[in-house]
């Protein structure tokens, strides 16, 4: 079985992390939304690199994994600091980006 | 090549956990089947000939980012449920039917590319890895550590609760105190001495009753106290005991 | 470093140091008035060495790179029509500045007045020498910030809206200019000298409509500047609430950048364009001769007045250039000159009778004659210019141009010359209510004209007639530059 | 003296700016210093007038160049100086009254504060008048022509603190302007055609150009002229000037300024020769405007008010004279000559006469004034025959000639234009008969109050050598056609003319009617009671009263809808042009409160739109790519 499928796969699953942010009101579950597109996408660096055989893909996926890591403890710091601040973290409320 | 077992294997794993993102109303449910996820791309990593890239997504994602995320969902309150009913208006149609047309849209593409399959890949075994990584890339992996340290010193200053108020010395605690109208003097404790040294009994004043102020609270409302007058009578009889004789030198 | 980027820099820094540096706030009037005179000196001397025989050829012309990867050049030069508006730029602003010399207010203020000044008095001097059309267009805007502060920071109780409202004409001419200027440097050489006027001169275009929709955009722009109707009504409101000085040099010299872009620009770069449109530039230029005159008739406040008498003059000069004959363009060139001369003394002169009284409305004033009867007279000379009398140079920029305009476009001249017959009306009707009838009680104790402001305006009226009976001293500087601008068009006609 | 013609123009100039320079510290001398600047330029005419008489007719006339005034790209026109028979007769005219004017000023104005100023004006008008006439390009006379404009309005509103005085020193300058508009539309047609406007390119030019051309050249001079000269339907503003002082009204509203369309007309003969239409337009302006004003003359009660009448009447024989061809053009000057003396002449008596009566116009406040005014009654009585053309006085040979020149011609114009002039005559001899019996002659009716005295002689000489001047000029100068021969070498001739009707015969009408227009008078206003309040009037009466309704035809045509529609302007451009402005903003503040509504501040529609827009740009490139 070719490796594509494994990219098929992977427009689903960032397919269903997309509509998780847009769905989502709680920030937790959108930010795990979000993760869940990137490990997407790292699948289909990995596949992609499998399918033309060098290795390039797999260390860019290693370096989106670094990034993501930093990301995700910057974004849950953020989280827990709205969450102090508004005693909610849900995304609907913070409209101060209201024009 | 991958057997087809495997990679169905992998997509049940995968894409049916996922879906709990969208149906599920714990948040610790979901990060739990995240976690399932993560694993079942892991094992896809393996089968695609990157092995120590599925290591470090088990390391990673599962064993470090998911529990993060556990961590803080414990932190902001663990027995929310989220209410999945839409507020905005037309928010659900148009995002259920964005994302499909996003994953249609993605998979037509791939589908129309004329892809081929190298039979002879690179495994990533971890010595590949690293020469690559320490080598031609040894700049970029230097950056990410700023990253890293950048990112784990933001945390640090935004979860970081300021001190509001400089910290009161004793002094300033006990003139505060006084000043409210609290008794500079110590409390009697409870328990009668020699009697019943129990904290479930108040003191007695010299005039044998019961100081109640001074027995806790708590096991006061708890009705785990007993009554200090039962003492008294014990008391006052010593007492003319002792007074009588005193009486009668 | 050249005489032009000296006369560029020298006000711009003075201006920045006075905005910034504390201690010199005590002495901003001295050190503003010092350097607008070492700015008059150093233009005397340019135009001293500036030979007249070449008024038609770019003189102390500069070219650095600037920016050689999108082609704009630091690139500057006068000719004859650039550099009489140069002249006409650092006369005005010392004259301004002796004008508002005792106005009360606080030092910072103060600074921050005469700053800006002078950073508008760079920017102007910039604009007439610039030879580059992206340096041209840079300036051209940059002059809106600091016109926009000394519309919306000094001045009466609507400056607020004056001032946005001036900045919201000026840019939404400025951005449909931007439009143009970056088509055009499609449509030019590209190259690390773009930009050069003289690089985009003579292009040849691809199709009519091209060049058309250049031209346009370049003409709204300066339309707006100008201002003809009907994009003028910016100009009256900011009249009504600037301080005086601020309207001086915003009708008398940068209202002038309006018709100077579309003589040195518009008309130069797209003389097809220029030729096709002229038929509805005229109907345009000519309704705003008349209309601005029956206007201004109908005002009771003496700067709206003056603003609108501004905007019928505007329209003559642009009916001027578009008639395309020398005889016209020479003449609305010389117009922009005595028109700025005219106008700036008559709003300095309404600016100290508000001065003296607090209001510019004619229905205060009246029989001022008897009481002041030097100020009376100096204000009916100033406005028997501003009705062009013969032996004043408007009079003699206005005739060329009727006269001349006549070959191109006979009603066209008819119709403007009834603009005559209306300035008589305004001008006198305007005299009429301020200077004669019998004295009200209030007026009684107004003081005649001081030392100071003589001193100002007197020079403007001496010039005035001294170009009125010797007009050579200033048309001579024009002739070559017209004669020229007079042939691309009939080349481009051909 | 030719060579020094410019000192005409620069001597009282400079007297005008040092008088306005000077300040008050000339108050004790400007006067002064302005009678002996208007003397010099005298002596400097009557110099340069024999100086011409000792050449040759044929080289009389000299171009004198200044220097270069304007050049602008093809308009090139030097300041320079045409001394020619034309305009040597007006220097004398100018020059001469004016002096005389001048001199009675002095008296006149002594006890106003700002007699300094009233001198410097005077000044002025010497100058730009003298450069009205002494151009050589039309250019240049317009410069003399708006000076002329700007001296009459600064003397219309010499007392402006009176609002009225102010109108009507503007209405004047407006009417002017209305008039100078035609000038430069003439002048602009002249640049056209003949790519130049001095006279000698124009007039030399003029046989070449076709006849529309010349047509329309013509009609826009007429305009300028009616406006300076108070022709129809230009003739307002004549009686409102009368608010100046009388000297002024003497100089420069009846004896000069008034007087230059004519000039205007005559010295552009070569282009009205060549065109018979613009010619006969001018007749007609003539004759209508002689007529009007002979009317209005005959119902008005304040005496200034009636001389200027008489003054538009006057000027209208010399514009009907002007329309009849180069003969004409003679006897238009001539009657010019004689009018400005005798017109002066009678100013200056009326101003004697509200000397004497406190300043006092209503003529039905006079009466037997004789008496008291002897040389006045003598000098104004002698002007008063000149204009009646009472031989052998000066408007005999004038105004006669004209009237026998208006029935010069065929067809029906003879007619119309003789008969014109001759009920013109008779009108005339009418209200002028009634101007002097009710202020010498009848019943006095004055107030106690008022003292009728003689005014000193530094008035009475100047009214008695204009006296003199309006007795004997005519004779002297029609003398062996001595005016006719003095200017024939300019205005060109036109040979023999043969009235309609024979010549005796016209005369003998002429003085029947005049005849009959003075008994008419003295039977009313001599023999008869004149009541001191105006008896109510007739329609005619009313309407002759009210300057034909020549002020209410202005306001109903000009006035209330100019009033009317620079209001709707101010209005529309604050409502309309500003307001579409604003409405504008309007709209582009409401589409950004529309708009607006995207902008919930809701982050999962924000990121709903990234999606979406993300999609349809990728949809485009894959569809389209």
């Amino acid at each position: 079985m070719s490796p594509v499928n494994f990219v098929y796969l992977a427009a689903v699953l960032f397919a269903i992390g997309a509509a998780t942010v847009l769905l989502r009101r709680n920030a937790i579950m959108a930010f795990m939304g979000v993760e869940l597109m990137l490990n997407a996408a790292n699948l289909t660096l990995v596949a992609f690199s499998r399918m033309v055989g060098g290795i390039e893909g797999q260390i860019m996926a290693f370096f989106v994994m670094v990034v993501a890591a930093a990301e995700v403890v910057v974004g849950l710091a953020i989280i827990i600091a709205v969450s102090r601040a508004r005693q909610s973290i849900s995304l609907d409320e913070p409209s101060e980006l209201k024009g | 090549m991958v057997s087809p077992l495997l990679f169905w294997f992998v997509a049940f794993v995968t894409v049916i956990p996922a879906l709990s993102l969208l149906f599920a109303r714990k948040p610790v449910h979901v990060a739990a089947a995240v976690v399932l996820v993560m694993v079942g791309l892991a094992v896809a990593y393996v089968a695609l000939e990157a092995p120590f890239l599925g290591a470090v997504q088990i390391i990673v994602y599962t064993g470090a980012v998911m529990m993060l995320f556990l961590f803080v969902l414990m932190l902001v309150g663990v027995d929310k449920t989220e209410s999945l009913k839409e507020t905005i208006t037309g928010q659900r149609w148009v995002a259920l039917t964005l994302a499909v047309g996003l994953g249609a849209l993605v998979i037509s593409v791939v589908s129309r590319l004329p892809l081929s399959v190298n039979e002879q890949p690179v495994v990533g075994e971890p010595a590949e890895v690293a020469s690559w990584l320490f080598g031609d890339y040894v700049l970029v992996v230097e950056v990410l550590g700023f990253v890293l340290i950048s990112a784990a010193l933001g945390a640090l200053v935004l979860t970081h609760v300021p001190r509001l108020y400089p910290k009161r010395t004793q002094a300033e605690v006990h003139a505060a105190r006084i000043a409210a109208g609290a008794n500079p003097v110590n409390q009697a404790f409870p328990g009668v001495y020699a009697r019943h040294n129990a904290l479930d009994a108040p003191a007695l004043d010299p005039e044998g009753n019961p100081i109640e102020s001074s027995v806790s609270r708590v096991l006061k409302v708890r009705g785990q106290t007993i009554d200090g007058s039962e003492f008294k009578g014990d008391t006052q009889a010593r007492r003319r005991e002792l007074g009588a004789k005193e009486d009668d030198q | 470093m050249d005489i032009l980027t000296i006369l560029i820099a020298v006000p711009a820094v003075a201006g920045v140091v006075l905005l910034t540096v504390r201690p010199l706030r005590a002495y901003a009037r001295q050190f503003a008035l010092g350097v607008a005179a070492i700015e008059l000196i150093l233009a005397v001397g340019m135009l001293m060495a500036f030979d007249r025989s070449a008024a038609g050829t770019i003189q102390f012309s500069q070219i650095d790179s600037w920016i050689p990867q999108i082609g704009a050049s630091w690139a500057v030069g006068v000719n004859g029509i650039g550099l009489s508006l140069i002249m006409l730029a650092v006369v005005l602003t010392p004259l301004t500045m002796l004008a508002g010399w005792n106005e009360d207010e606080s030092e910072s203020r103060r600074a921050q007045y005469y700053g800006l000044m002078l950073l508008t008095l760079a920017f102007t001097v910039g604009i007439f020498a610039a030879r580059d059309v992206f340096l041209f267009y840079v300036l051209f805007e940059a002059m809106l910030v600091p016109l926009y502060f000394l519309i919306g920071s000094f001045g009466g109780e609507q400056r607020r809206y004056a001032a946005v409202k001036f900045l919201i004409y000026a840019l939404l001419g400025g951005l449909i200019m931007l439009v143009a200027v970056i088509a055009l440097y499609f449509a030019g050489p590209g190259g690390e000298q773009a930009f050069l006027t003289a690089n985009l001169t003579g292009l040849t275009y691809d199709a009519p409509w091209i060049e058309n929709l250049l031209f346009l955009g370049f003409f709204i722009a300066f339309a707006i500047k100008a201002p003809i109707v009907p994009v003028h009504t910016w100009l009256p409101s900011v009249v009504e609430t600037a301080r005086a000085g601020t309207t001086v040099l915003l009708v008398a010299v940068l209202d002038k950048v309006g018709i100077f872009g579309m003589l040195t620009l518009v008309v130069t770069l797209f003389p097809g364009a220029s030729t096709r449109a002229a038929p509805v530039i005229i109907v345009f230029a000519v309704f705003t001769a008349i209309y601005g005159a029956l206007v201004a008739i109908g005002q009771d406040n003496m700067y709206r007045l003056v603003g609108f008498a501004s905007v019928s003059h505007s329209g003559v000069m642009v009916l001027g250039i578009f008639a395309f004959t020398r005889t016209a363009i020479e003449g609305a060139t010389f117009y922009m000159l005595s028109s700025g001369l005219s106008a700036g003394a008559l709003f300095l002169l309404i600016g100290f009778l508000v001065k003296r009284h607090g209001t510019a409305s004619v229905r205060v004033y009246g029989g001022l004659q008897r009481v002041v009867p030097v100020f009376a007279g100096t204000f009916l000379i100033v406005g028997l210019t501003a009705l062009a009398l013969p032996g004043t140079s408007p009079f003699a920029s206005e005739i060329m141009v009727l006269i001349g305009s006549y070959e191109a476009t006979r009603w066209g001249a008819i119709v403007a010359t009834l603009s005559v017959i209306l300035a008589a009306l305004y001008v006198l009707l305007m005299y009429q209510k301020v200077f004669t009838g019998p004295t009200p009680q209030a007026m009684e104790p107004t003081t005649e004209l001081s030392l100071m402001e003589r001193v100002v305006i007197w020079p403007l009226i001496a010039a005035m007639l001294v170009l009125g009976f010797v007009p050579a001293l200033a048309v001579d500087y024009f002739k070559d530059p017209s004669a020229a601008i007079v042939v691309s068009v009939e080349e481009a006609g051909l | 003296m030719l060579s020094v013609t410019w000192l005409l123009i620069a001597v009282p100039l400079a007297s005008f700016l040092v008088l306005m320079l000077a300040g008050r510290r000339a108050d004790a001398w400007g006067h002064w210093l302005g009678v002996a600047a208007s003397s010099v330029v005298a002596l400097i005419g009557i110099g340069a007038f024999f100086q011409m008489l000792g050449r040759d007719a044929e080289s009389r006339s000299e171009s004198v160049r200044l220097f270069t005034w304007i050049s602008g790209g093809d308009l090139q026109v030097d300041a320079g100086l045409l001394v020619d028979q034309l305009s040597l007769t007006f220097v004398l005219l100018v020059t001469i009254v004016g002096a005389l004017i001048h001199v009675y000023s002095v008296a006149y104005m002594e006890n106003d504060p700002r007699r300094r100023m009233f001198f410097a004006y005077l000044n002025l008008f010497i100058a730009a008048m003298l450069l009205l006439v002494l151009a050589d390009s039309y250019l240049l006379l317009f410069v003399g022509w708006e000076g002329v404009g700007l001296a009459s309005y600064l003397l219309i509103g010499f007392w402006n603190h009176k609002p009225e005085n102010a109108t009507a020193a503007n209405k004047a300058f407006v009417v002017n302007r209305t008039g100078d508009f035609g000038l430069i539309v003439a002048m602009a047609i002249m640049f056209t055609q003949f790519g130049s406007v001095s006279f000698a390119d124009v007039l030399g030019g003029a046989d070449g150009a076709s006849t529309a051309v010349l047509t329309a050249i013509g009609l826009t001079l007429l305009l300028a002229a009616t406006g300076k000269s108070a022709q129809f339907p230009l003739q307002s503003w004549l009686g409102d000037a009368m608010a100046g002082p009388t000297p002024v009204s003497a100089l420069i509203h009846a004896a000069t300024m008034v007087t230059a369309g004519v000039y205007l007309v005559v010295r552009s003969g070569a282009i009205y020769e060549a065109t018979d239409d613009a010619r006969l337009v001018v007749a007609i302006v003539g004759a209508i405007t002689l007529i009007l004003g002979a009317i209005i003359g005959s119902a008005k009660d304040d005496i200034k008010k009636v001389l200027a009448a008489s003054t538009m009447s006057q000027i209208g024989y010399m514009m009907l004279a002007a329309g009849l061809g180069p003969i004409g053009y003679i006897f238009a000057i001539f009657h010019l000559v004689t009018n400005g003396f005798f017109k002066a002449g009678m100013f200056l008596g009326a101003g004697s006469v509200m000397h004497a009566m406190k300043d006092q116009v209503d003529m039905r406040r006079f009466g037997a004034l004789r008496t008291a005014m002897v040389t006045t009654w003598i000098t104004f009585g002698l002007g008063w025959l000149a204009i009646l053309g009472v031989p052998p006085l000066s408007g005999f040979w004038s105004k006669d000639k004209i009237i026998e020149l208006a029935f010069v011609g065929e067809g029906w114009q003879p007619w119309v234009f003789g008969l014109t002039a001759l009920i013109g005559a008779g009108i005339t001899a009418f209200y002028m008969s009634r101007l002097f019996f009710m202020t010498f002659h009848g019943k006095a009716r004055w107030t106690d109050e008022q003292h009728p005295h003689e005014s000193p002689l530094l008035m009475t000489v100047p009214m008695m050598v204009l006296a003199v001047g309006s007795a004997f000029l005519g004779l002297f100068l029609a003398a062996g056609n001595r005016f006719q021969n003095w200017l024939e070498p300019v205005t060109g001739t036109s040979g023999e003319l043969e009235p309609v009707l024979a010549v005796p015969v016209l005369i003998t009408l002429t003085l029947a009617l005049v005849a009959a227009g003075v008994a008419l008078a003295y039977w009313m206003y001599w023999r008869n009671d004149v009541p001191t309040e105006a008896p109510p009037p007739s329609l005619a009466v009313l309407a002759a009263r009210n300057d034909m309704f020549q002020d209410s035809v202005n306001r109903a045509v000009f006035q209330i809808p100019g009033t009317h529609l620079t209001r709707t302007l101010v209005y529309a451009d604050a409502a309309l042009v500003d307001g579409a402005v604003n409405k504008q903003a309007t709209g582009i503040a409401a589409f950004g409160e529309a708009s607006r509504r995207f902008q919930s501040g809701k982050v999962r529609s924000y990121a709903l739109l990234m999606l979406l827009g993300f999609l349809v740009l990728a949809s485009i490139i894959v569809v389209g790519g």
